[in-house]
């Protein structure tokens, strides 16, 4: 179905119909937080979206010029909460890097199952929450359910669902027990069947493929013009994926694939998650198989001082490249610190995406994309 | 016209195969629970408020150092004290804001006597904004009001700690003890 | 329930002549006389309807949480069944608000436009031999035409709310309303055109010699299911009110008792299709054993039962998908079905 | 006969009242609904005269149809309310004056003319002739008016036999309209 807005014209003169300006947000069901994207309207179709952002900004990256960098952590758990476990990798690994510190390899394996953890984590909720853009309420009580074990995981060993503060410069701060180990595997051997569920639910639907398919297309130059990455550039068909193409921690001696699509549109970005979560669960049952013993928590200066200069970090987190730019002019504290936010940028690609479409693709639009507002905002 | 109605008995097997999850799931049992009647069992170790612990004799740990006050984010953790005869510390006050506590745990982390655990209590809601202002003597009385043992998690915590003594070596925390996901986890 | 079980001893019975007689040896005239048993009869109606629609959200409410994993209501009362009641008593006493944009006077009339019809469309179902309120001849089309009542309302409310969301929702709900009671009324045709009869009384009684016209006419029911439940705006064709795309479609800006009145009308709306495709489709209230009245029921909460399912289920279609599918696939099939049908009953 | 006559007394006000309002009431969506409540009048009225198909149909397309296509041009068009200083298109006596008025009740008057010539003529006692033709015995109830169960059997029959062609040349018309209105459409597509 041909879903672009043609021209309407009779007799040479384009005719014109009034267009409505509509407030989707800052109070919206469906704009996954606090986002305000002022809609023009012809009829149900999208001519224009203005996104309008910053309902939630809470001066992160102001706030860390004032704190410690052991204080920063929990904070950036706060970010995009929804990834606090790749968050906090990516700001540690930034100041491993500065100082040169070495991680013992269980504290790295850990690392990689928390990582693959959360986005499982992550991918479930954005699950739930597209099928409740798309009007369907089941499947976001079901990925709940699943989620909630994984969050429970996470209590056990950090102490909190969500706001966990487990990464630490030079490893991580509990170390994890054989009990735990064995809760996961547990889980693990349970997921395909979860999704198994999740597939017929929603994926096999033909309403969700309708509402999907051609929706929201972005091809790979414009998704790297405008610094996509994660799900929605390689649904876009560029198979990016920092733990690849700059593998971090261990990942370059697990095995796993790549999830990549070549549409583009809503449904490709659909399935690349799908697939992620299958990925991250292998990538999970390898660390744990190959969990070695040892420290998991390595040697780290009482007082952590970065040396004056730049250092930049990134690892991919559930929605893309989670980077942390930092500027450190020698003190306790960073001068200046910059966080790269993945929503950010994806948020741009929004007009791009929902221009020509319904009303109602918006909302499949916002979903696909998956943003976390407190990421955009920070 | 085989495609279209391949089509069509694509999206007729994907609606019912929908239909047969849902019914499927009819008849499992639910995964929510009553919550304030039934709980959820917390696995050791969950951060709720932070407490002040006290010895067996009841009296605080705390040497009012201030380690927490200063490595506090959020900087919530309030401390007077004066120095008695001996000049030794004495805790005057010790108050958290708890509406504005973000439970990160730093400050039972830096303790360096353990005086500073987080505790299981996160029902915290009240009708007054003063009453969030926890000071010491209530923030010890949670302490001492405990369920099952606090692990004072840290990196370099070695400080006494109050409670039977976890299982593993001091840094680790053994969560195993007595966790169990809520029911119906499993489907 | 039990009051409209009551009801064939008033309609029909010897408590019925009798009390004829006290009234003609009082000397009052007849016509108060038919006053009064045409109030009871509303009264009793009025009765089955709304505890039927209390009933029918809590079930919605628990259906969904078990269809979920989750327990549903479960606080206010057994099995949490006083949920309904503890609600539209805070809705009840909630503030009244009219949106400084809304045009007072249709906004406040506009939910009356759906809810009187909706009441009053079961005046003609037969809830068992004898116990209807009025055996009309045209019944079929007194229900569609009386249904219809509903898209009017709903235009009203979304203009007269004043939001862009509102009018959105309205805009929607009048196209899909429009388009969707096309099919239904053909589905409903085809029974018809079996039965040879408008009236619901004499369907019955056809499927009461024959068998149901779910065996006659399969592809009758699932044109009248899926058109049903559009036209009652449920899941996948809840576009009027799509919470993620209108934050509430037409009746954003209601609250409070007004509110409750959509609510109201909506669920006895859904009670009414299910009724009606009891009565056509399943046979009404024939069946063995039990009591017509209790197969009635059992009937109508089959459908409804359906209906639930379907919405905890499936994603909402696009606006122009439900369109296509309303005027491409649905209608040319119940089309069809009609002439089929008119065929197979010529011959 | 008492109850009958209160009841059409009742209906026939609302749907004098109703029409009377739908010309004077400056808000043009106001008076699109007056316009329904008014047709509900009249299907109430033809209840009365135990012409329930009819009623039924007056509903179903008056009110359900048309009503609703005027609500719906209404609500398109943003016409809103008709200012104060632009007096409506008929105006009261006393009100603003506009030179449509006289017109407009002439053309009125020569319609209700027309109408009862028209219709003087007609042999209403024929209808039960009609009726014994029919040999079904219906469904009516035995509290059911005299016609009941038998007028819609009737108007078929009589749609599909006595007056098959004009009812098919108006559907023919319809369909003609149905189709323009299409391309009309269409055209704006481009």
């Amino acid at each position: 179905m041909d879903t672009q807005i043609e021209p309407r014209t009779a007799g040479g003169e384009e005719i014109h119909t009034e267009e409505i300006m509509v407030n989707m947000g800052p109070q919206h069901p469906s704009t996954h937080g606090v986002l305000r994207a002022v809609l023009t309207l012809d009829g149900e179709r999208i001519t224009g979206v203005d996104c309008d952002i910053g309902y939630l900004h809470r001066c992160f990256e102001k706030v860390s010029e004032k704190l410690t960098y052991p204080q920063i952590i929990p904070y950036t758990d706060r970010a995009d909460y929804l990834g606090g476990m790749t968050n906090e990798l990516a700001f540690v690994l930034t100041v491993e890097q500065a100082l040169g510190i070495e991680v013992p390899r269980r504290a790295q394996f850990i690392r990689v199952i928390m990582s693959e953890l959360q986005r499982i984590h992550s991918h479930l909720i954005w699950f739930g929450t597209f099928g409740l853009d798309l009007g369907a309420t089941t499947p976001f009580l079901y990925s709940f359910r699943d989620r909630e074990v994984i969050s429970d995981f996470f209590e056990e060993v950090s102490g909190a669902r969500m706001m966990y503060n487990y990464m630490r410069v030079g490893g991580v701060r509990n170390d994890i027990t054989a009990a735990w180990v064995e809760k996961v595997r547990e889980f693990l051997r349970r997921f395909p069947a979860y999704l198994q569920e999740y597939d017929d639910l929603l994926t096999g639907n033909p309403i969700l493929k309708a509402r999907t398919r051609g929706i929201g297309r972005i091809d790979a130059a414009t998704a790297i013009a405008y610094g996509a990455s994660g799900p929605v550039l390689r649904a876009s068909g560029v198979a990016y994926d920092l733990r690849k193409n700059d593998p971090y921690l261990v990942y370059d001696e697990l095995s796993f694939e790549v999830a990549t699509a070549t549409e583009g549109d809503v449904l490709a970005r659909y399935r690349v998650r799908l697939k992620e979560m299958r990925e991250s669960a292998r990538l999970v049952q390898q660390a744990l198989e190959g969990l070695p013993e040892g420290d998991f928590l390595g040697k780290a200066p009482r007082i952590i001082k970065l040396p004056p200069g730049h250092y930049y970090g990134h690892v991919e987190g559930p929605r893309g490249e989670v980077g942390c730019y930092i500027v450190s002019d020698g003190d306790r504290r960073p001068y200046r610190l910059h966080w790269r936010a993945p929503s950010f940028v994806h948020l741009q690609l929004l007009p791009i995406m929902a221009k020509g479409h319904f009303m109602g693709d918006m909302v499949a639009i916002i979903g696909s994309i998956d943003i976390v507002m407190g990421e955009v905002d920070r | 016209m085989m495609a279209v109605w391949r089509q069509v008995a694509e999206g007729v097997t994907g609606v019912i195969k929908g239909h047969v999850v849902t019914l499927r799931n009819l008849f499992r049992r639910p995964v929510t629970y009553r919550y304030p009647q039934v709980r959820p069992e917390l696995p050791v170790g969950t951060r709720g408020i932070p407490v002040l612990l006290s010895d067996e004799e009841g009296k605080l740990l705390c040497t009012a150092c201030e380690v927490c006050a200063r490595e506090c984010p959020v900087q919530v953790i309030h401390i007077s004290a004066h120095r008695d005869e001996n000049k030794k510390k004495v805790l005057d006050e010790f108050d958290i804001d708890v509406s504005r506590c973000m439970f990160c745990g730093i400050c039972a982390e830096v303790c360096a006597f353990g005086a500073i655990a987080m505790s299981d209590v996160y029902e915290l809601a009240d009708f007054e904004q003063d009453r969030l202002i926890y000071n010491k003597d209530r923030l010890a009385e949670i302490g001492r009001r405990r369920r099952g043992p606090i692990i004072n998690y840290g990196i370099k915590t070695e400080g006494p700690r109050y409670g039977p003594e976890p299982a593993a070596t001091a840094a680790s925390p053994a969560p195993a003890a007595k966790t169990s996901p809520p029911e119906g986890a499993k489907p | 329930m039990a009051l409209a079980l009551a009801a064939p001893a008033l309609a029909g019975g010897n408590l019925y002549t009798r009390a004829q007689q006290l009234f003609l040896d009082l000397g009052l005239p007849p016509w108060i006389f038919a006053i009064l048993v045409a109030a009871v009869k509303v009264a009793l109606i009025l009765v089955f309807i709304l505890l039927n629609v209390l009933f029918l959200i809590w079930l919605e409410r628990k259906l969904g949480g078990h269809l979920q994993n989750r327990l549903g209501p479960v606080y206010t009362g057994p099995f949490g069944l006083l949920q309904t009641v503890a609600d539209a008593l805070k809705v009840l006493v909630k503030e009244d608000v009219i949106p400084a944009a809304a045009d007072r006077w249709a906004f406040i009339v506009a939910p009356f436009i759906a809810f009187v019809p909706a009441l009053m469309i079961w005046l003609v179902v037969p809830f068992g031999p004898g116990l209807q309120a009025r055996d009309l001849s045209i019944g079929v089309l007194y229900v569609a035409a009386l249904s219809g009542l509903i898209i009017p309302s709903l235009l009203t409310a979304g203009w007269s709310s004043g939001s862009k969301w509102s009018l959105l929702g309205a805009f929607r709900a009048g196209a899909q309303l429009i388009s969707y009671e096309v099919p239904l009324l053909l589905a409903q045709l085809a029974v018809v055109v079996w039965a040879g009869s408008l009236s619901l009384n004499d369907i019955v009684r056809a499927q009461q010699q024959g068998t149901w016209f779910i065996l006659l006419q399969p592809v009758g029911f699932i044109v009248y299911l899926i058109a049903a439940i559009a036209e009652l705006n449920r899941t996948p064709f809840d576009l009027p009110e799509a919470e993620s795309e209108l934050v509430a479609g037409f009746n954003t800006e209601y609250s409070g008792f007004r509110f409750a009145i959509f609510f109201l009308t909506e669920y006895a709306n859904l009670l009414t299709s299910s009724a009606i495709a009891a009565t056509l489709f399943l046979g009404g209230w024939s069946g063995p054993w039990l009591p017509p009245f209790v197969w009635f029921l059992l009937k109508t909460y089959v459908f409804v039962f359906i209906a639930m399912w379907v919405r905890f289920t499936l994603p909402r279609l696009r606006v122009d998908q439900l369109m296509n599918f309303a005027w491409k696939l649905l209608l040319p099939v119940a089309l069809l079905n009609v002439v089929v049908t008119g065929a197979i009953v010529a011959l | 006969m008492t109850t009958t006559l209160l009841v059409f007394l009742a209906l026939a006000a609302v749907s004098l009242f109703a029409a009377w309002r739908v010309v004077t009431d400056p808000q043009i969506m106001h008076a699109g609904l007056w316009m329904g409540l008014s047709f509900v009048g009249v299907a109430g009225i033809f209840l009365l005269l135990t012409a329930e198909f009819l009623a039924g149909v007056q509903i179903l397309i008056y009110v359900g149809a048309i009503t609703t296509i005027i609500l719906f041009g209404i609500m398109l068009s943003d016409i809103g309310e008709v200012k104060e200083e632009e007096p409506p298109l008929l105006s009261l006596p006393g009100r603003a004056k506009r030179p449509g008025t006289p017109v407009a009740v002439l053309a009125a008057g020569a319609f209700v003319l027309a109408l009862i010539l028209l219709y003087r003529d007609v042999a209403w006692t024929s209808l039960p002739a009609a009726g014994t033709l029919s040999t079904a015995p219906g469904a009516g109830t035995p509290a059911g008016g005299l016609w009941e169960g038998f007028s819609v059997k009737l108007i078929g029959q009589a749609l599909f036999g006595e007056y098959a062609l004009p009812a098919e040349a108006a559907s023919v018309l319809l369909l003609a309209a149905l189709l323009g209105a299409l391309v009309l459409a269409a055209r704006e597509e481009g």
